[in-house]
């Protein structure tokens, strides 16, 4: 009795010893081997630093750009991923008036792959420049056109050059000049704009602001195949092979120094993106047996996986909030005539849809509280000015179909209304579109959906001649954690940014003065945060859209990788700090 | 002398018809039963049952005594969703086929009849036929279909049996086409020329009753591909529109989830609703054939 | 020989013209709006005009094909052009690149895929047909005739899960790696990786053929089996073996031809299904790739692609038959 | 029964099918030594290729086969299959009916000789070149010109006579001591006939070769058969030395089958008289042209037919006869020429009149009768369409007038003897009330008794009704017996023509001479020359028989 228990006290030590030394062995990260990632896309939805807007996208674009400044990467959560560090930027001065930025580069940071030269100012000007090229203007011009004086006028010039002509763009970036964006010498780079922004830090630390050389980068129209063939890297990973359908190929460059970047560890000697596998059953299969690391594209694992993972209790399920939310926006523009458009002007409707549905259901669909939180307000809880609030709350967020009925009686609606719904058809979309559907149908609402293919969401959403009620489709994920109220409040919302037409994301056409008072305040603030808290309430109360989820990101890694590390651009691992096991 | 030569196994006929009208029954049945199932389990195909049928993950219910065959993931029964799928299957899959045969037979004795400039448009007009992509054809008329007001202009159930007609007709045309021009200037028309007949009571008198055992034949053979078009199709999401079920997109659904592996049923209901489908109708047209058109060689 | 043959090709070539305008129109009808599909996210009106106008959107359909045809759109300079030399099929404006060399990437990984999945299917179609066949109404007859029935009733959106399911999931879990779940490693590159990745996509393709086609070569073969031929060549005391392999399948096989022909003239324009499931970059995935984003040069590429696979194969197999018969092809 | 030691021997055997009530063979026995040929004679459906395919091993394994079958003191149905299928082949050679589908259709002769050769061949197998020449030679030996070039020609690209001499050739490529030849010349032509039994002689004296030949006509095995064996429903009715049948046959059955034969392919004219040569014609035809591409089929064709006369026109196959009654038949038209009926013009579309007036019995009564409609609704729609005022007892009427009992509208062609089909057929054509009917070989496809009844209805009707009938024949003795004229068509001229009697005694033309010396029977004729006949006509015995 004493010999077996002692015995059985040997073995416990002995494995809580183990125990111990395996998490102790994987805290120093091991450089070497291939990481290898499945995209559920069946290619990268866009690889130029120019027209990347997507996680997936920037998550990859990671390895391969620098900026001037970055996140360093969290191995905690995503909302612990939101202090700015000094990237190709060493140090910067900031003038007076808040309005003048001089950044001072650092020296001797070499391209890699279609050249190796060595990285200059100037070739952030280009870079700047190269955003209103007429064959792709850059994803996020609203931005920028607020960023930098000079920027709008230079855009409207070269919009009269014709597209096609990869020779007139590059003779008309070397004959003009934006007045804000200028490069006194080679480490320096001076960027100006005409308002105080407090997050203009953030808005340059986006993919969009990336060194490139004109010599290269010129000769190829952006994000063309050639130009995927042949980028040239400001990041650790240069471009070894790139097959459209096929896969990515990266690899660490040769002239990567630690030294020289704070932030990109680049562990991992290759990096492979395969673009075989489109679905997303069989990419949590090759995750599973190890045949993938890690994923892209795939918004959620399925849920069985999640449940399976998570009855494992598998280290090997990443799991944080994101920021990222989904809701129902109405059609408000002024062309929306329909009688269920029509009714949606009326808050009581608004409000009775909110009450006839089910977060809660929503949340079940997304897998349950691991992958999805219920939301009832605007921003989410990674951002700046996040306080909770439930304008309308009901019992465990289940609903409550007799207040709906009773509201669209107030309404004028007693029979009830039907509302025609575009939805993405992904499995995810698909999820939320058929349980607000049932959950309406219980407060008399009627919804008939349409089901839109994700490549034409954006074409259909923003046709003005497309006829529609509702968007069960609408989405939305920060471009930065933490300060990037501006985004949503500051830019959807408000009609002085987003003015009803033009440049309009789901077609929101959402126009509250009190709002946008409160926007242009916020802007200037030294502390916008309860500025925004109170803009928040504002425009949840009067259901701008109705929030309904917040979405948690779940990424599913295999045995092999180690340090995980998360990256609040990508939304996913940081693929330049993940490592692998030997 | 040939015909002491090849006996045939007359009891694995019978057999094989019998076998074919069981099994076809069956499934008739059970898409005839579809709504009585809904009414006594009282599932309705949509319904979402998200606290018996789903588990705070949102993990669906293995079979037990609510769901027959488990719910899926959004709590709807399976069973019902699985019976209404094959009625799905068979509204467009019969219907289909009964268009194609009847458009294609007519196409074909015209095109089998008429010789010269007539016979060649035929014939390269079913080239090109033939040559169209199936699927491309569904997904783009699938888009036309979407009116102004993003409801469809006719039901999907509709759309999709035109489709699957539109492409299923040509190989009744083939077929119509080569019997009848093999009768043309065969003795049979010939008699029936010489006796003074006009060719419309020649086509209807003495080519039609020819043919018309092929084409029930065909019929059967042409079905259990129509209906695996119909599920291909709405797999691809090109055909029905969930939350309709229909056996390719709660196929499709299974995969996409991921949730077979938890609830086998959720692949295992659609996907022996379709097998036995597919298979029955197969069966039951290899038992025609033997009996309607027993020299001919099996031509799918 | 050479006129029929310039015949059969000029036909082919009208064949392949009314196809690509009747597609041209069908995408025409079917996108109303590609402009906006192609323009990046986030674009103004301004900027899907633009697209619109490099397009030629604006123009009335038929200056829009001519111009198709004669130039292909022209973003890049470049005339793409199916009446241009080299003739091309334009150039897609979401990849940017010519259609032509977009479907040429993807036409070995089709190839491919077809090729493996015909040998599969016709040794075993030919083998279990013939094998039912000689043995009639015994016991081997209804086994292959089994088989072959669950084979025609499993389609493939169901046996390419079950088969990814079991022999790459549940191999693998099991600690036998033997297929990878998708990929495509080019023959050129690595042979045996190259039959490792296609080797389930070859398992699933060929299955449900395999069972339609067992069941045509056994009608096929009985069908010759009475006749007087049959009867000579055991006259001339060959063995059973040769009587029904070489001799019954001889003299019945055009009808597996013809239909042979068709089905992987209808494959090589992509396998769809079987391309999805198993993620192959074919033309398939092409085709439906391109047709949800409304890529319509890629669009009309593919199907034009397709068409000729059909024709081809077709004119192949006429052209087999002729030379079987020894006769001119009618 | 005495002779040379049987090489082959059959006794006792007995064949039936499964499912079949009456074995399809009961209890035969035969024998054939080397160098004799033994004839088996019987309409189809006799048994008497039954027996011989089930006594070599190539009736399917269903059948039970009972009895012994001795092949050089062997008794073959014991053998074990692989030591059968040695034999095959080998030591016993086949000739087959129609050498079209008896031969492999996607193989070259050369393949299907080399294959009899090399399944049998000790190895190692002979060199490719050797065989070759093999195969050549053979080839040679049965009388094909040019064989080296033809011998990786598919068996279409030969002529019929040239693919029975391929058959033959194979047959023989391993010295084979027996040779079943089952009905070797039926689907030839008069002129091929005689050279391929003069072919078959000249091997089996060559050879010294034990033959069995199959045949249903009497005529043809006269001209060969040193022993007649008659069979009848499965069982052997009459059997002796060749003289002796043809002179004295015993058996009822026997003596209708030599009454057939011999009317079939006597040559004397027998007494239809010529009609007035100053009676206007029902239908001239007046240098008629017709080509096919570049295949000219008829070149300028001129003939008259008077009313109710029966007008033959022979020639081989290929000679454009065929082509001509279709054009009389509005079923085609000629390029050039004229066709006058009753003095109008007669060309396509045919008016009314001239449609019911010309009508058409077509070979195969299988082929062109409807298989789904009974035979009363086949035939009212064209009373009715004729004009009939009363239908039912119209097709009465019909039925009637060519001998068949009225209740048979009731039923469907497929429940119909062949000889009953065609009866109908011209039933069908009688309803329009024609004066002119165009019978292309409307007898061919019958059994021979058959064929005797169907010609003997139609020479009645042509008596009764003063119809008029193109008689389109490949068969000089059924225009001999039938018909009032004949026209001789020879790839596409009418090389001569006239009153039968003259043509036939003193031909003029060569190819005349040469089909009239190809009919085959000559030893039948000469032996009949002399008959001591008994009186009864079996034909006589009428229609009603086959009812």
């Amino acid at each position: 009795m004493t010999m077996l228990s002692t015995r059985s006290l040997l073995i416990g030590t002995f494995a809580a010893l183990t125990l111990t030394a395996a998490p102790l062995l994987a805290d120093t990260p091991q450089k070497g081997g291939t990481l290898r990632i499945a995209s559920l896309n069946s290619d990268l939805d866009a690889f130029d630093p120019l027209t990347g807007y997507s996680t997936d996208s920037w998550a990859i674009l990671r390895a391969v750009t620098r900026q001037l400044v970055t996140y360093k990467g969290a191995g905690t959560d995503i909302r612990d991923d939101t202090d700015l560090v000094p990237d190709l930027a060493t140090s910067w001065d900031i003038s007076e008036d808040g309005k003048e930025f001089t950044f001072h580069l650092r020296k001797g940071v070499h391209y890699s792959g279609s050249t190796d030269r060595e990285i200059k100012a100037a070739d952030f000007v280009y870079g700047i420049k190269r955003f209103c090229d007429p064959n792709k203007q850059v994803a996020a011009i609203n931005y920028f056109n607020l960023a930098f004086s000079g920027f709008k006028d230079f855009c409207d010039a070269f919009s009269k050059v014709a597209p096609g002509d990869l020779k007139a763009a590059k003779d008309f970036i070397d004959a003009n000049q934006i007045s804000g964006v200028s490069a006194p010498d080679d480490y320096t780079l001076v960027l100006k704009s005409d308002s105080k922004n407090y997050d203009f830090l953030n808005i340059l630390s986006m993919n969009f602001v990336t060194p490139l050389p004109e010599e290269i980068a010129s000769q190829y129209f952006p994000d063309s195949v050639e130009f995927r063939q042949n980028f040239p890297s400001s990041g650790p990973y240069y471009v070894e092979n790139y097959t459209q359908g096929q896969q990515l190929v990266l690899k660490r460059a040769a002239s990567y120094d630690a030294a020289l970047d704070p932030v990109r560890a680049a562990y991992a000697d290759e990096i492979i993106v395969d673009f075989t596998t489109n679905n997303e059953e069989t990419i949590v299969q090759k995750i599973a047996t190890g045949e993938a690391d890690l994923s892209l594209y795939l918004e959620v694992p399925p849920r069985a996986t999640i449940a399976k993972y998570l009855g494992e209790n598998s280290p090997n399920l990443h799991a944080s909030n994101s920021g990222a939310a989904n809701f129902i926006t109405f059609n408000a523009r002024p062309e929306a005539t329909t009688p269920g458009a029509t009714a949606l002007r009326d808050i009581r409707v608004r409000q009775a849809l909110t009450y006839a549905i089910s977060r809660a259901n929503i949340v079940q669909t997304q897998g349950g509280p691991i992958a999805a939180v219920p939301l009832t307000q605007i921003i989410t809880s990674t951002i700046l000015g996040f306080e909770p609030f439930d304008p309308y709350p009901t019992a465990d967020d289940q609903g409550d179909p007799e207040k709906a009925k009773a509201l669209l009686a107030e309404a004028g609606y007693p029979d009830g209304i039907t509302l025609d719904a575009p939805y993405r058809t992904t499995a995810q979309f698909e999820a939320i579109a058929l349980t607000v559907k049932e959950d309406a149908a219980r407060a008399g609402i009627t919804i008939n959906l349409i089901p839109i293919p994700p490549t034409q969401w954006y074409a259909y959403i923003q046709d003005p001649g497309s006829v529609w009620d509702i968007s069960l489709g609408s989405q939305f994920a920060p471009d930065w954690q933490g300060p990037s109220t501006r985004m949503l409040l500051g830019g959807w919302l408000n009609s002085d940014a987003a003015p009803c037409g033009t440049g309009n994301v789901h077609a929101i056409c959402y126009s509250n003065l009190e709002l946008n008072r409160l926007a242009a305040e916020a802007y200037g603030s030294d502390d916008p945060g309860p500025i925004w808290t109170k803009a928040d309430q504002l425009v949840s109360t009067d259901l701008a859209w109705i929030p309904l989820i917040e979405k948690r990101k779940i990424v599913l890694s295999s045995d092999r990788v180690t340090n995980w590390t998360w990256s609040s651009l990508g939304v996913q691992a940081d693929i330049t700090n993940v490592a692998l096991k030997p | 002398m040939s015909d002491t030569l090849s006996l045939p196994g007359r009891r694995a006929r019978i057999d094989a018809l019998s076998f074919g009208l069981i099994l076809s029954g069956l499934v008739v049945a059970a898409a005839l039963a579809a709504p009585l199932v809904a009414w006594v389990t009282g599932h309705g195909p949509t319904d979402q049952f998200r606290t018996t049928g789903l588990d705070q993950m949102g993990l669906p219910m293995r079979p037990n005594a609510e769901f027959l065959l488990g719910s899926d993931g959004f709590g709807r029964d399976v069973l019902v969703r699985v019976l209404y799928g094959t009625r799905i299957s068979l509204i467009v899959g019969l219907p289909a086929t009964t268009l194609a045969m009847l458009v294609g037979t007519l196409i074909g004795l015209v095109a089998g009849w008429s010789r010269g400039w007539g016979d060649q448009l035929f014939g390269r007009f079913m080239d090109v036929m033939i040559a169209f992509p199936f699927i491309l054809t569904a997904l783009s008329l699938a888009t036309i279909n979407r009116g102004a007001d993003g409801q469809p202009r006719i039901p999907p159930e509709a759309l999709v049996v035109l489709v699957i007609a539109g492409f299923s007709w040509i190989y009744f045309a083939r077929l119509v086409r080569g019997i009848t021009r093999s009768l043309r200037d065969g003795p049979l028309v010939n008699a029936a020329r010489v006796s003074g007949a006009s060719v419309p009571q020649i086509l209807w008198r003495e080519v039609l009753p020819v043919i018309l055992p092929k084409i029930a034949v065909f019929w059967s053979v042409q079905l259990p591909a129509n209906i695996v078009a119909e599920a291909t199709l709405s797999f691809l999401g090109v055909g029905i529109n969930p939350p309709t079920p229909s056996l390719g997109n709660m196929i499709a659904d299974a995969q996409r989830s991921g949730l077979y592996q938890v609830q086998p049923w959720l692949l295992l209901g659609p996907g022996l609703a379709l097998f036995l489908a597919v298979a029955g109708a197969n069966i039951l047209s290899a038992g025609l054939r033997s009996r309607l058109d027993p020299h001919s060689a099996l031509r799918v | 020989m050479a006129l029929r043959l310039t015949k059969a090709l000029s036909q082919a070539a009208l064949t392949l013209l009314v196809l690509l305008i009747a597609c041209f129109g069908l995408t025409r009808l079917a996108y109303q709006n590609p402009a906006a599909m192609l323009a990046p996210r986030n674009a103004t009106q301004e900027g899907i005009a633009a697209v619109a106008r490099a397009l030629r959107l604006d123009e009335p359909w038929y200056q829009q094909l001519w111009y198709y045809l004669w130039r292909g759109p022209d973003v890049q300079g470049a005339k793409m052009g199916l009446f241009n030399w080299p003739p091309g099929l334009g150039y897609s404006f979401r990849k940017q690149a010519p259609v032509t060399d977009l479907i040429l990437d993807k036409i070995p990984v089709t190839l491919s895929l077809v090729a493996g999945a015909v040998v599969l299917w016709f040794a075993w179609a030919l083998l279990a047909g013939v094998w039912a066949a000689k043995n009639q109404g015994r016991w081997q007859d209804h086994l292959s005739g089994a088989v072959s029935f669950v084979f025609m009733a499993t389609p493939l959106i169901l046996s390419g899960i079950l088969v990814s399911y079991v022999l790459f999931y549940q191999l693998t879990q099991a600690g036998w790696p033997l297929f990878p779940s998708s990929g495509y490693v080019a023959l050129t590159s690595d042979p045996w990786q190259w039959a490792r990745h296609l080797a389930l996509p070859w398992i699933t393709l060929a299955m449900v053929q395999a069972g339609t086609f067992q069941r045509i070569t056994r009608g096929a073969v009985l069908d010759v089996a009475g006749h007087d031929y049959i009867r000579t060549a055991r006259a001339k005391g060959l063995g059973e073996g040769r009587v029904w392999y070489n001799h019954a399948l001889g003299a019945g096989l055009n009808p597996v031809i013809t239909l042979g022909g068709l089905e992987i003239g209808t494959m090589l324009g992509g396998a769809i299904v079987t391309e999805t499931i198993f993620g192959l970059d074919g033309l398939g995935r092409l085709a439906i790739s391109s047709a949800l984003d409304g890529d319509f040069p890629v669009v009309i590429g593919t199907t034009i692609t397709a068409g000729a696979g059909i024709i081809l194969m077709t004119t192949l197999s006429d052209l087999w038959i002729a030379a079987r018969e020894r006769r001119p092809l009618s | 029964m005495t002779g040379p030691a049987p090489l082959f021997e059959i006794r006792n055997l007995s064949v039936r099918f499964p499912g079949q009530g009456e074995a399809a063979v009961k209890g035969i026995s035969l024998r054939v030594s080397p160098g004799e040929t033994l004839a088996l004679v019987g309409e189809s459906g006799s048994g008497k290729s039954v027996s011989l395919l089930a006594a070599t091993g190539l009736v399917p394994g269903a059948a039970q086969i009972g009895g012994e079958v001795l092949f050089g003191g062997r008794d073959l149905l014991r053998l074990p299959p692989h030591q059968m299928r040695a034999l095959r082949g080998a030591r016993i050679g086949y000739v087959f009916q129609d050498p079209q589908s008896n031969l492999h259709p996607y193989k070259s002769v050369y393949t299907q000789i080399a294959e009899a050769i090399l399944a049998h061949a000790p190895r190692p197998r002979p060199a490719r070149a050797a065989l070759r020449a093999r195969v050549t030679a053979l080839l040679t030996e049965v009388g094909i010109r040019n064989a080296g070039a033809r011998l990786d020609d598919l068996p279409w690209q030969f002529s019929g006579g040239m693919r029975q001499r391929v058959m033959i050739a194979m047959a023989l490529a391993l010295e084979p001591s027996l040779l079943i030849a089952d009905e070797p010349t039926t689907a030839l032509d008069v002129t091929v006939q005689a050279q391929i039994l003069a072919l078959l002689k000249e091997q089996q004296a060559r050879r010294g070769l034990a033959v069995i030949f199959v045949s249903h006509d009497l005529a043809v095995v006269s001209d060969i058969a040193d022993r007649i064996l008659v069979m009848q429903q499965g069982e052997v009715v009459e059997e002796g030395p060749a003289p002796e049948v043809l002179r004295r046959p015993r058996h009822p059955y026997a003596r209708r089958l030599l009454a057939a034969a011999g009317l079939a392919h006597g040559t004397h004219s027998t007494p239809a008289d010529a009609p007035a040569p100053d009676a206007p014609p029902l239908l001239s035809l007046d240098r008629l042209s017709r080509s096919f591409g570049r295949n000219e089929v008829l070149r300028e064709v001129s003939l008259d037919i008077a009313p109710a006369e029966i007008y033959g026109l022979v020639g081989e196959s290929g000679s454009g006869k065929t082509t001509l009654g279709r054009i009389v038949a509005g079923l085609d038209r000629p390029d050039r020429g004229r066709m006058r009926l009753d003095g109008a013009d007669l060309s396509q579309p045919f008016t009314r009149a001239q449609r019911f007036a010309v009508q058409v019995v077509f070979q195969d009564p299988y082929a062109s009768l409807n298989p789904h409609r009974r035979i009363g609704a086949i035939l009212s729609e064209i009373l009715v369409r004729a004009g009939e005022g009363d239908p039912i007892s119209g097709v009465a009427d019909l039925l009637r007038s060519v001998r068949l009992d009225p209740a048979l509208a009731g039923r469907l062609p497929g429940q119909l003897s062949g000889g009953q089909r065609q009866r109908v057929a011209i039933a069908r054509a009688l309803a329009m009330r024609p004066k002119l009917i165009v019978a292309d070989e409307p007898v061919s496809a019958l059994d021979i008794t058959t064929q005797a009844e169907i010609l003997q209805l139609l020479a009645r009707l042509r008596d009764e009704r003063g119809l008029s009938i193109l008689l389109i024949t490949h068969d000089l003795g059924v225009v001999a017996r039938h018909c009032n004229r004949v026209g001789v068509l020879q790839r596409g001229v009418l090389v001569e023509h006239g009153p039968v009697a003259p043509v036939f005694t003193a031909p003029r033309h060569d190819y005349t001479r040469a089909l009239l010396a190809a009919v085959p029977g000559r030893r039948l004729r000469e032996l009949r020359a002399d008959p001591p006949d008994d009186h009864s006509d079996p034909l006589q015995t009428g229609p009603h028989q086959h009812v």
